[in-house]
């Protein structure tokens, strides 16, 4: 754990004690049975924004507290733990880090005190297919009077069917696979010829597909500028996987507690089952994959509030490795459990479920992989 | 003409008779009932239960099995060569049972004369439909410290105790059942009963897997009566039979189900959902680890015939049988988790708008190939058991 | 094992004893020690052709026997077993199966039968790098009158330098990376300007690098067709290839053997360490590649002498299952035996080394999960 | 301006004045015998011999040591600063020696007065270079089990056996030795016993390694005579004083040696050996593993800062200073792997024509890193401690 301030370890400390009382799994649970199409519980929502937690990024002139990356992730950490399904990724990191990186005076006040307050939510659109392919953007903005005309799809947009407002990353010039000539726009969710349809994903949090027919946005709707929206959108989808790095992390941890806790109980052949050294071996490699990930989730988080120039690199090292031992500890507490983490009865499946949505959301091991030994010249 | 030529010739003979036209074919895994048989079984389809009918009265059902119990009495030789003929014309199978590929050979080995014709011909013709009555949830790869307390009632058998992973306990006739006569011995305290699910006290839950419904279920007993004459073996003797039972079972899970990886290829999907670039994969990581997998199903499926040509000339079976189960399994998972990476959030879907049924299915595949190395033996104790058996490797002491 | 036929079992058993009274792992360190630059043991070698195996592929009429590759295989893998080093690869199986695939009348009188006689050795000069490249071949052949002037460079060619006759692939046309324009010539290994420098490699197998300055060749030289030679070449990698498989095979099997026995007898904390889990696990996984490798080598080898259609798929199959296998166990060897197995006294190390370079030989994994992804269209 | 400050500027004074202009710099691994001192020290480079002379009359070669024992006494803070000042003039270090990273510390713990008086400050000056006899053929993971007995002859003791894996047995003066007191139990009867390796009896042979000539020994001692008065703390009581020095060592090695994958980086010389296609590196499938395995050796360098970050900050040390080394180890050996790999048939020479002595380095550290996973304690056995110790996992029964 890296050194903290006695801010960050207080909003850690209280964020950790929530999670156990008002937010464990079985509220998740209850959340998924009882067919919640928002994927979130709005008065667990409510709660978090009365901690301020939704406005932690955001600026106090807004109505935020003005902290750090850090902070936010110490949090998204403890609501991974018992996959705390809520907007705080969507709009307090991923939309606020979009108005705070690009947004002008009109459209941050617009914006952050409605987000730090709870009274609205963000959302970023950015994909159009399977795969996270930021420059492949093809949804058409086509210049009509003073501004613009929106045609094309989004999909599998996190929070897309709940947000207030929708950050779009279109093409104004170029085609799909430039980086010049994409554009950020600010949509209304409720904005005239979109159709939001909500999807039944596999872990059950709140994804939609978003098609786009000729939606009318005004010039002053754009944000940043024109053409060229790309670096600003790498930068806010960094602040997204570092964010979500320390989700997967967070969820990680949990699962391996939760595996090992298992190990020390259950017993066969006369034996607590942890006392097998194949198992010891295979927890102990875990527990190392996991002291390499957290290493790398705050490394990630502490260079984007230093404004380091290595935040690309930091930051798909985090998602890349995070992703990792989310992924091999997810599929070691369905073995390690034997026939009933296959039931859904059990949380096994939920963080499998879980972690490999989170591990293709903004680019997978592979994307990042690649991406890295780009950034780094080979 | 030998012997086997003939024998070829009039089955090809029988099949063109007697195969129903209207039936065409069916995947394996097709849970209709009809080819299921039992009590309940509806026959929706027609020719189905025609098919079965004429198959059980040759005793084809049951090729190898004695004529006396309702079997085909074929020689091995002559059981080939009707799988042969079945798989020239792509037949469905006539019928899918418990009974058939693990209860009938264990009572063929241990039942008394009158078990035999009471239970095997009914197994044969599809009557009763039979479930496995093993795990519980104390005892799983450790199966033999299961507690189902099995009491001598004088007159009769009073069971009491639980069941887990009961495939089709919810749907099947009869149970053929472990349970304890004897709380002071582990092995030696086991005996191995049959008994009918309709039996007041019986109870079948299903279960919800991570993936879905699912055939499982518990099953709970409670005060249910038993004959005494439903024994198989001796009183104490029944692990000697659930381990060869589940030696029949194991066969069953290594052949059929996973492995190889039917279907489109993944090469195919992947090269669908992220296109390509140069005639190649466009991602070159997922290539490459796609190649990986490919390579190894295929040294898998190499060595699955291998063991079968082996087999063939009648040598003693290699060691190389007792790694396919834990092959199979890492295999399958393998595949799985390669096919919903090469969907993306296409492959995250668990139903309703935005998914085609074929990537619903391959999340729910992936899903529940996480059960491949638990069920039927975890990946562990078959690790286990390479290392004791095969290696020769001691015990921890 | 596959199903052999009489005579095939008959001359795996010969080989077996024969490797085992003759020439056993002691033998090959013996080699290495004296210094012996050749790589191999004439005296052994002579053994070898006088039990028939140099003729195993030599039809009848050139004073072979005209078996078949899966003998030829078998016997690999029993000489594998104790790293016997000789010619039997590259002159029995390589230079062979080129005079087979290739050769006119005049090239296979001039040169089968002395190969099956033991009284001439031949060698592939194929890379001209590091890394195997086949289609890239650069050495040139230059018409000069009716013959050939040869000029450029061939690196780590296997018995290179003891080669009396040496099948230089050779670039007639075209550039460096196009498939035509490749021709194979038959080039003596005393040719004038030919220099042969003997290297000190790893695995103390006799390899060389050879420099052509203008060497001159006859017309009647060229095995195959001017231009065509690449399809002759890959077939002879092929079988090549396989051939290296079955030795690999052979060797992993043996260092899996040896490090079984250790296990079962080596002593630490009053338990034979073969009753630690872990290590019992990491042996049955051995234990499972090595059933797998041994279906892919003997698959590809029937497939080379049945003439079917997917002799290249398996044979990238064969040779990467079997380097794969080959790469596990050596470094478990020396791993399992701890510190004995890191010094040079003891056989892991040799095991390693001569696993490494066959590895590289010819392709390594990585070349031929790029081939078979290829052949197989994606 | 604080002590500190004080500290800082005197000692940067110091070092502008008494720092030889002609010594340069060296690197860590350099054999140069000046390096190490000790009785046989041929010293050919005089300017070392002079900048060891100098540091050691302040006592900065064990800074922290006390002064009563040639130390330098000072405290942690000063100690840093005098790191702090030597790294800006990128000092050539005054002395490595087992004697200050091993011996030393346990000798302030363990020590009588007289023996401290007696060896501490000869180590401090580089007099007496000392080797480290621990391991033996039959005691390896298990050092507990070692056998070589010493005797009580009343006025000395007599040692017999063989030790192996000690480092410049054949360069060192004296060793610091486990040996067996009490053959009845097994923890409890290991002493800690100090000896010139001139005594009669002692022999040194140096081992070969699979990668060529290594620093070290197999150690025989017969009937060697070894004065009471080098016992170090109690008979029988040496395991204590074994285990607390393997920490020290184990620090050692988990910071110095390996990891990182310093020089030219792996990705550079895969470009030079495997070429390059649309600035990426030509063979997809080995930039893929060259990625994934850069990646680890980031996390890893990040989780040693952490840690380092943790320990300034004064917090107990958390649980991933467990892991280092065994993830130090397996990141070498697979950088290693990767770097042949990439060199091609270019990585596979022993010596002689047709490499370069990069090439030949690089195939030799890979072989030599084999010995990364066993040296110094075990992986498998790391990987037990972190179970047992971290995990809490028990012991199997």
């Amino acid at each position: 754990m890296a050194n903290l301030t006695e801010e960050q370890s207080m909003l850690r400390d209280a964020a950790k004690s929530w999670v156990a009382e008002k937010s464990p799994v079985t509220a998740f649970r209850k959340m998924r049975d009882s067919g919640n199409a928002d994927g979130f519980d709005r008065a667990v929502w409510k709660e978090m924004c009365e901690m301020g937690w939704a406005g932690i990024l955001v600026p106090e002139d807004f109505g935020g507290s003005g902290l750090d990356y850090l902070t936010l992730g110490l949090v998204l950490e403890e609501t991974g733990r018992t996959l705390t399904a809520s907007p705080l990724f969507s709009t307090a990191l991923v939309a606020t880090s979009a108005l705070l990186l690009a947004g002008n005076d009109a459209q941050k006040k617009a914006w952050l005190r409605k987000f730090a307050g709870g009274e609205a939510l963000g959302a970023l659109a950015v994909d159009e297919a399977g795969h996270h392919a930021p420059e492949r953007i093809a949804l058409k903005a086509a210049k009509s009077g003073s501004g613009w005309t929106l045609t094309g799809r989004k999909v599998f947009v996190l929070d897309g069917g709940m947000a207030d407002v929708l950050i779009v990353a279109a093409r104004t010039s170029g085609k799909a696979g430039d980086k010049d000539g994409i554009t950020l726009f600010l949509v209304p969710g409720d904005a005239k010829g979109l159709k939001r349809t909500k999807l039944k994903s596999v872990d059950s949090r709140g994804v939609a597909n978003l098609e786009f027919a000729n939606v009318e946005v005004g010039a002053g709707d754009v944000l940043g500028t024109v053409d060229h929206g790309f670096s600003t959108l790498d930068a806010v989808l960094d602040r997204a996987r570092a964010g979500m790095a320390a989700e997967m992390l967070g969820q990680a941890s949990q699962s391996f507690d939760i595996t090992l806790e298992y190990l020390k109980t259950r017993t066969q052949f006369g034996q607590v089952i942890g006392t097998f050294q194949a198992l010891q071996h295979r927890a102990a490699k875990m527990f190392t994959d996991l002291e390499l990930a957290r290493s790398c989730v705050e490394a990630a988080l502490i260079a984007i509030d230093r404004g380091a120039n290595d935040v690309a690199q930091l930051c798909s090292l985090a998602k890349t490795r995070a992703g990792d031992v989310c992924h091999l500890v997810s599929n070691e507490m369905v073995q390690m459990h034997g026939g009933i983490g296959m039931t859904d009865a059990h949380d096994s499946g939920l963080y499998l479920k879980r972690a490999r949505v989170q591990e293709a959301t903004y680019g997978g091991s592979s994307f990042h992989r690649d991406r890295y030994a780009t950034l780094m010249g080979y | 003409m030998s012997d086997l030529e003939t024998f070829r010739a009039d089955t090809r003979k029988w099949l063109q008779a007697n195969y129903p036209a209207g039936l065409g074919q069916v995947s394996l895994d097709d849970d209709d009932d009809s080819i299921w048989g039992g009590r309940r079984a509806k026959h929706k389809n027609k020719d189905a239960k025609l098919w079965l009918d004429r198959m059980a009265e040759k005793g084809w059902t049951a090729p190898t099995w004695p004529k006396d119990y309702g079997g085909g009495g074929l020689s091995p030789a002559e059981a080939r060569v009707l799988q042969q003929e079945l798989g020239r014309i792509k037949a469905r199978p006539a019928l899918m049972s418990f009974g058939l590929w693990m209860l009938g050979p264990v009572l063929l080995e241990y039942a008394s004369e009158e078990q035999k014709r009471e239970y095997l011909p009914k197994i044969v013709r599809g009557e009763i439909r039979w479930c496995q009555g093993y795990s519980e949830p104390g005892a799983g790869s450790d199966l033999a410290s299961l507690r189902t307390r099995c009491e001598d009632k004088g007159d009769h058998f009073l069971i009491n105790g639980q069941k887990i992973w009961t495939s089709y306990a919810d749907k099947a006739d009869w149970i053929f059942c472990l349970v304890r006569t004897d709380t002071s011995k582990k092995h030696e305290g086991i005996s191995f009963v049959l008994f009918d699910m309709t039996t007041p006290g019986v109870e079948a839950r299903p279960i919800k897997l991570i993936s879905g419904s699912s055939p499982f279920c518990e099953t709970f007993f409670t005060d249910v009566k038993v004959p005494k004459a439903q024994l198989v073996g001796k009183l104490n003797g029944g692990w000697e039979i659930a381990k060869r039972l589940l030696q029949y079972e194991r066969q069953n899970i290594s052949s059929g189900g996973f492995g190889g990886g039917g279907g489109v290829e993944l090469e195919e999907i992947a090269k669908s959902y992220v296109g390509e670039k140069d005639g190649h994969l466009a991602d070159a990581d997922l290539r490459a680890r796609i190649a990986a997998h490919r390579m190894e199903a295929k040294a898998f499926a190499l060595t699955v015939r291998r063991i079968e040509e082996e087999a063939k000339a009648g040598k003693t079976v290699g060691p190389a049988v007792s790694i396919i189960k834990y092959a199979a399994a890492k295999l399958n998972q393998e595949r799985c988790e390669l096919m919903v990476e090469a969907m993306g959030s296409q492959g995250l879907g668990w139903d309703g708008e935005g998914f085609k049924p074929s990537e619903i299915a391959a999340t729910r595949s992936w899903l529940r190939s996480k059960g491949n190395s638990i069920e039927g033996g975890t990946s562990e104790v078959n690790l286990n058991v390479v290392a004791k058996r095969v290696l020769g490797l001691l015990d921890h002491q």
